[in-house]
């Protein structure tokens, strides 16, 4: 592919996502799609991390944990130091980051399904912590958070308020796309760059990785941390939206979805998260209408796509491109 | 190679235009304009249970309105459509299925079943103008300014409370202990239930044992409890699935006081799971037994037996939800579309409870007590006890 | 002048078992020392104490006069002793160009940000490792085939490559595991010349584990032998075809093998 | 004390049933069958209907349930597993597919059994209490002896027959397996309807004591996943020690700990990620599966 070809498919996607998303949900006047594509984007962003350790060949059932953590952060620090919630959301990243320092020392040294097992325990491990602790309020969780207020310094507002210009969903929609734009170049970059190179010699061999002078186990923890960063601000982010956390709102099944919407965009894309996630969180919501019918359409479909492209929905293009080369 | 990947593209294409052609056909419809009322619940899953029956009782009760000619509201009559939304017990699920809502233009939604899913659609419900009927039992929900949400059952604090009383005066009862599931709604329900325990004076001789919901065997659970030998034993917040296990569990250990809990429970699933065992155990439930049960209940009973295969007695209290909802609209037509003269209109409705025997069984809203405003459907708070299959009232009161 | 490589009464147990058994010998600069011995003889073990891939039980590796046999893996190899795998063990989801590119890691100076933001440091690291990674491809003999994916070849490129991937970390110390293993005549023929080429045009000094006597004999400056965990011979190949505990040792394992 | 021990060996001899069909098919296909649990639920289901309400002896219905999964997973092998396996990069893909199988069974079994909670009538009644040092029913103690019996049984197939001889040969090198002339894609098969069965065997037996609903699989697939990390992926005696071993753990811990009540299983699960943590192989498995 070109550069020009590339620009041009770069300048498409922004387009759709910033101005065709809205216009069409304007003309179509589906309003609710607003909330179903900022989920698609902030679930793929906590994806996006899953895949990161995948890259690295790990297999992480544990992104919900994050989430989780996340979401609790931002929730305690909104509510009990009065902070401000977009100084919050790179706290709450940067505090499941360091949580994840300090359990993946331990925990990444395990391969395969040693390693899913132990972080698939630790989704659990994490609510069962927020059912216990005092600090997030045990079982009845934290409600009536207020919705993201304006920034400003010396007057100057920096970010306004959420509610600013009239329509939340709209403004959750753009700030969603947005983050979800910059993580994912940030991914693209990170793949593309030695680092992902790097990445990829650790999926393939850690011995011979080793060998050649990779500081495997510093490599390792770079990109679990990353991993649980994204995490932790799609966590933030979602209690912002729902403006309450409960220790049951990021569950196992989250974690397992997470891991899910990376095999399904495929393993070997970057951008294989965010297909994963819009086929298979969209999938469900244009399916509600089957009523009782739902899942097992859902189910179906999703087994029938995994026998026809084991290699992700991506791999459709893959042999394209071998015949082309 | 291209051939190979041209057939993938075109079964793909096949496969989500047959999603697309079955997700666009249309509902039934009949010559009267449809009212639609929403459900967003959980339908699939662990937790199934609460949601289906919810959207069973709404269904067999639609039908049945409809087959008798639709509602009547203002100088229209509605047929009713009932609209569901299966949020799988994710608070985030949840959010989407109240757009959904909004979107189909629905003001009126039952649902969701649990305390995270009703905190988390709180905002969505609030900017889009929709009552919502949560089963949930967080007093923030309905407390202002929160004004949305309206309780659709008895909660465990209300309840709990005249269940204690009622069974320290007539049965002795001294000593309690408390066993709930490690998840958010039981432990909350257990915390009200252990509070409103020692107000009574009650003694709590064990009130921090908890289990998994995905317990098999309860004996281990239960065996440091036993062990105290209280008078009362209350399952907080237990699910229905988890009530015969622990019954059983409990009787096995050599427990001979009483059990009982202040949810909703299902007579056949107790009796196949835990047969003469589960005699004397106390639930509260909606208004179906024999002593209070109107025609017209028996008719749902009938016709939900007759759509769905098996009665759930969970939908006792459930089929109140839709019940309320038209017949508040019927008193105030305007709120079709507008829910602020729905919300004007709770504070003075009155309706005859079509559920219940006898003159003096009124629909209303009440909840001013516990939530400083009428949010909270009077549902009979009709005290069961099982016994060899079915359920016997012990007694019925009333919230304020 | 003191030797590069010192092994100190090395000793390694695995459970009751002595695998390695106080073996010492030194590593001069530039030069090719084989290790070999029967099955069983302790030899991969050694290696992977070496290069630090198992710790010793006691004993010591040095290195330029500092002790190297407590560090992990990839200090080692940044120390500049390079350890190659037994069998084609290779990244095989990448082209060959890439695996040798990936292999320079030793010899970056941007940091992992800077790789991000792709400072000047990142890209003159990026343009010298494909510069140095076509060079040691065509060095190697796989400049023909380095956009191949690295899964889809044969067995003799995929050893090459193997050594390919070592001297890409710019080694002073090249340890090669069973290099010739599972190679015709041909092939051991060309990989022995690889090796000496190695030496010779880049000064790398190697060391190397191996079954295959008559390329052991012919590559050597120098060979020890082990036998049971035990050294029990050092010498030039002249010294060791001579050794009567040596011909004993190979006549009690496996006849084939010393193909003498 | 007693009571602590026989309800861990009741518990530990059920869950251990589980984890062998698990760590079997994991061995066999290098599979992490997500779909366990739901295999579990619909063997319950099948000896619900044919013992509770077509009203048939329980040994009939439980001889349904093992051969309804066993057929149910030979052909989830032949016709979903296989092709995927055999085209897919990276063999995690599969874990996709076993989730989508999840998911599937999930709908089927809501739309066929209903969401509700289902029990049968006790198969003996009555309680031994010995002095009240230990009370335990006796429909609890024979189930417990039945699936002794099943992992005794199974271990006898494993070592002793063809069929037992040829799985095991291929759990430990699919490619000499191949080699030594072993049919691994029929085997293969085999062996996932073997691991299906077993999970239908118990879903029968425990229905009689715990019932079944159809929110029982997800977490009991994680509960299996567990018990077959604690002994070792893909190592039979490392699944039967790691179900004895939850078992022994959750009796013990929830009595040593009641007084904490909710942190019980926070103990529990922490401990094992410690232990995984130090131990990475599991008690008994070779070194990364």
């Amino acid at each position: 592919m070109g550069t020009g070809l590339r620009i041009a498919g770069v300048l498409l996607f922004l387009a759709i996502v910033f101005l065709g998303v809205p216009w069409a949900i304007q003309a179509s006047g589906r309003w609710d799609f607003y909330y179903t594509l900022t989920s698609v984007a902030l679930l793929a962003i906590a994806s996006a991390g899953v895949w990161l350790t995948f890259y690295i060949g790990r297999i992480n059932i544990g992104q919900g944990a994050y989430a989780l953590t996340g979401g609790y952060v931002s929730a305690i620090l909104v509510m009990q130091a009065g902070w401000n919630f977009w100084l919050t959301l790179p706290v709450a990243g940067i505090f499941c980051a360091l949580v994840s320092v300090l359990i993946g020392l331990p925990i990444l040294r395990l391969r395969g399904v040693y390693f899913a097992m132990v972080t698939l325990v630790l989704t659990e491990v994490a609510r069962l912590t927020a059912l216990a602790l005092p600090i997030t309020n045990g079982a009845k969780g934290i409600t009536s958070i207020p919705l993201p207020g304006e920034v400003s310094i010396l007057g100057l507002t920096l970010i306004p308020a959420i509610d600013t210009f009239g329509d939340v969903k709209l403004a959750f929609y753009l700030v969603a796309a947005a983050l979800m734009v910059i993580v994912f170049a940030g991914m693209y970059r990170l793949v593309n760059s030695r680092i992902g190179h790097l990445c990829r010699s650790l999926q393939q061999n850690e011995e011979l990785a080793s060998s050649i002078g990779v500081n495997i186990t510093y490599l390792r923890i770079v990109a679990y941390a990353i991993s649980s960063f994204l995490g932790g601000i799609a966590g933030a982010m979602f209690v912002a939206i729902s403006q309450s956390i409960y220790p049951s709102s990021f569950t196992v099944v989250d974690s397992v979805n997470f891991m899910l919407n990376c095999f399904l965009g495929g393993l070997a894309y970057v951008f294989g998260p965010i297909l994963g996630t819009l086929v298979l969180y969209f999938g469900w919501d244009l399916l509600f209408e089957t009523g009782r019918f739902q899942l097992l359409i859902y189910s179906s479909v999703l087994i029938l796509i995994i026998v026809l492209l084991p290699n992700g929905l991506l791999s459709v293009f893959e042999r394209k491109r071998a015949t082309a080369r | 190679m291209q051939k190979r990947s041209l057939l993938r593209l075109a079964a793909l294409a096949t496969l989500s235009t047959a999603v697309a052609t079955v997700s666009a056909v249309p509902s039934a419809r009949a010559q009267n304009e449809s009212l639609k009322i929403g459900f967003v619940g959980v339908t699939s899953g662990p937790a199934a249970a609460w949601g289906i029956s919810n959207v069973r009782s709404m269904e067999a009760l639609a039908a049945m309105l409809n087959e008798e000619g639709g509602v009547r509201i203002g100088d229209k009559t509605y047929d009713v459509e009932i609209v569901t939304f299966d949020d799988q017990k994710d608070p985030k699920r949840a959010i989407a299925g109240m757009e959904k809502m909004a979107q189909e233009g629905i003001h009126y939604v039952v649902g969701p079943n649990v305390d995270d899913g009703a905190a988390a659609v709180r905002p969505v419900a609030e900017q889009n103008g929709i009552i919502y009927i949560p089963y949930a039992f967080p007093k923030e929900l309905y407390s202002p300014p929160a004004s949305n949400a309206v309780l659709g059952m008895v909660a465990n604090y209300q309840s709990g409370p005249a269940i204690y009383k009622y069974l320290k005066e007539n049965e002795g009862v001294e000593t309690v202990a408390f066993v709930s599931a490690n998840e958010s709604d039981p432990l909350s329900q257990r915390d009200s239930g252990v509070a409103a325990a020692k107000e009574l004076g009650l003694e709590v001789v064990s009130d921090n044992v908890t289990y998994q919901v995905d317990t098999t065997d309860f004996t281990p659970v239960l065996t440091p409890v036993i062990r105290e030998n209280p008078d009362l034993l209350v399952l907080s917040g237990v699910a229905p699935a988890n009530a015969p296990q622990l019954i059983r569990s409990a009787r096995e250990l050599g427990y001979e006081g009483l059990i009982s809990t202040e949810t909703a429970q299902d007579a056949q699933v107790l009796s196949e799971g835990a047969g003469e065992l589960a005699n004397g155990f106390i639930s509260v439930g909606g208004a179906s037994t024999p002593e209070i049960a109107s025609d017209r209940m028996n008719a749902f009973v009938d016709r939900y037996t007759k759509m769905f295969g098996e009665y759930n007695d969970e939908s006792n209290t459930k089929v109140y939800a839709l019940q309320y909802i038209l017949d508040t609209l019927a008193a105030a037509p305007e709120a079709v579309d507008d829910v602020e003269a729905f919300k004007a209109a709770m504070d003075g409705f009155e309706a005859p409870n079509p559920f219940m025997k006898g003159e003096d069984a009124k629909l209303h809203y009440v909840g001013s007590s516990s939530f400083g405003q009428k949010r909270q459907l009077a549902v009979p708070l009709v005290v069961n006890v099982y016994r060899d299959g079915a359920f016997e009232t012990l007694f019925v009161a009333e919230v304020d | 002048m003191s030797p590069l490589l010192e092994v100190r009464s090395v000793t390694r147990r695995f459970g009751g078992l002595v695998a390695v058994d106080s073996v010492a010998f030194d590593v001069a600069e530039k030069e090719i020392l084989s290790v070999i011995g029967p099955n069983g003889a302790g030899k991969s073990t050694l290696f992977k104490l070496i290069a630090s891939f198992l710790k010793t039980s006691s004993g010591e590796v040095i290195f330029k006069g500092e002790k190297i046999s407590d560090r992990s893996p990839h200090e080692v190899a940044r120390r500049g002793v390079v350890r190659t795998f037994q069998e084609t063990t290779i990244f095989r989801g990448m082209t060959v160009r890439d695996n040798v590119i990936v292999a320079h890691h030793l010899r970056s100076k941007a940091s992992l940000a800077g790789y991000f933001f792709a400072s000047g440091d990142a890209r003159a690291d990026e343009a010298a490792f494909a510069r140095s990674a076509d060079e040691i491809c065509d060095f190697i003999g796989l400049g023909e085939i380095k956009d191949e994916m690295a899964s889809n070849l044969p067995q003799g490129h995929l050893r090459a490559l193997g050594i390919a991937i070592g001297l890409a970390t710019d080694p002073a110390v090249l340890l090669l595991d069973e290099p010739f293993a599972g190679m015709n005549h041909d092939e051991t023929m060309r990989t022995v010349e690889l090796v000496r080429g190695v030496r010779d045009e880049r000064g790398v000094t190697v060391l190397l584990v191996e079954h295959d006597m008559p390329a052991v004999m012919s590559i050597s400056d120098r060979i020890v032998v082990l036998n049971f965990g035990q050294k029990i011979a050092e010498g030039t190949p002249a010294e060791i075809r001579a050794d009567d505990k040596v011909i004993e040792a190979y006549l009690g394992a496996e006849d084939e093998s010393i193909g003498l | 004390m007693e009571q602590i021990l026989a309800n861990g060996l009741y518990l530990g001899a059920q869950y251990a049933l589980i984890a062998l069909g698990l760590t079997l098919i994991f061995a066999l296909m290098n599979v992490l069958n997500f779909a366990h649990g739901q295999m579990y639920v619909l063997g319950g289901f099948v000896t619900y209907t044919v013992y509770g309400q077509l009203g048939l002896p329980f040994f009939v219905a439980l001889g349904c349930s093992a051969l309804t999964l066993a057929v149910v997973g030979a052909l989830i092998e032949r016709f979903l597993f296989r092709p995927v396996l055999a085209r897919s990069h990276r063999e995690e893909s599969s874990m996709l597919l076993a989730a989508g199988i999840a998911f599937f069974m999930d709908a089927v079994i809501l739309l066929v059994f209903g969401e509700k909670q289902r029990g049968v009538p006790k198969i003996v009644g009555g309680v031994l209490n010995w002095d009240f040092r230990l009370i335990m029913p006796y429909d609890r103690i024979l189930i417990g002896v039945l699936a002794l019996l099943s992992i005794a049984a199974f271990i006898l197939f494993m070592s002793y027959s063809r069929t037992g001889r040829a799985l095991r040969a291929m759990a430990q090198d699919r490619v000499a397996a191949q080699l030594m002339g072993v049919d691994v894609d029929r085997y293969a098969m085999i062996g996932f309807a073997l691991g299906a069965m077993l999970a239908g065997l118990v879903g029968g037996l425990l229905v009689t004591i715990t019932g079944v609903n159809l929110g029982m699989g997800g977490p009991t697939s994680i509960k299996a996943f567990l018990m077959v990390m604690i002994g070792g992926a893909g190592v039979i005696s490392g699944a039967i020690a790691g179900g004895f071993i939850l078992g022994m753990m959750e009796s013990v811990g929830l009595t040593l700990l009641s007084a904490y009540g909710d942190i019980t299983y926070l103990v529990i699960f922490a401990s094992l990620m410690v232990f995984l943590a130090i131990r990475p192989q599991g008690l008994m498995g070779k070194p990364w599966g």
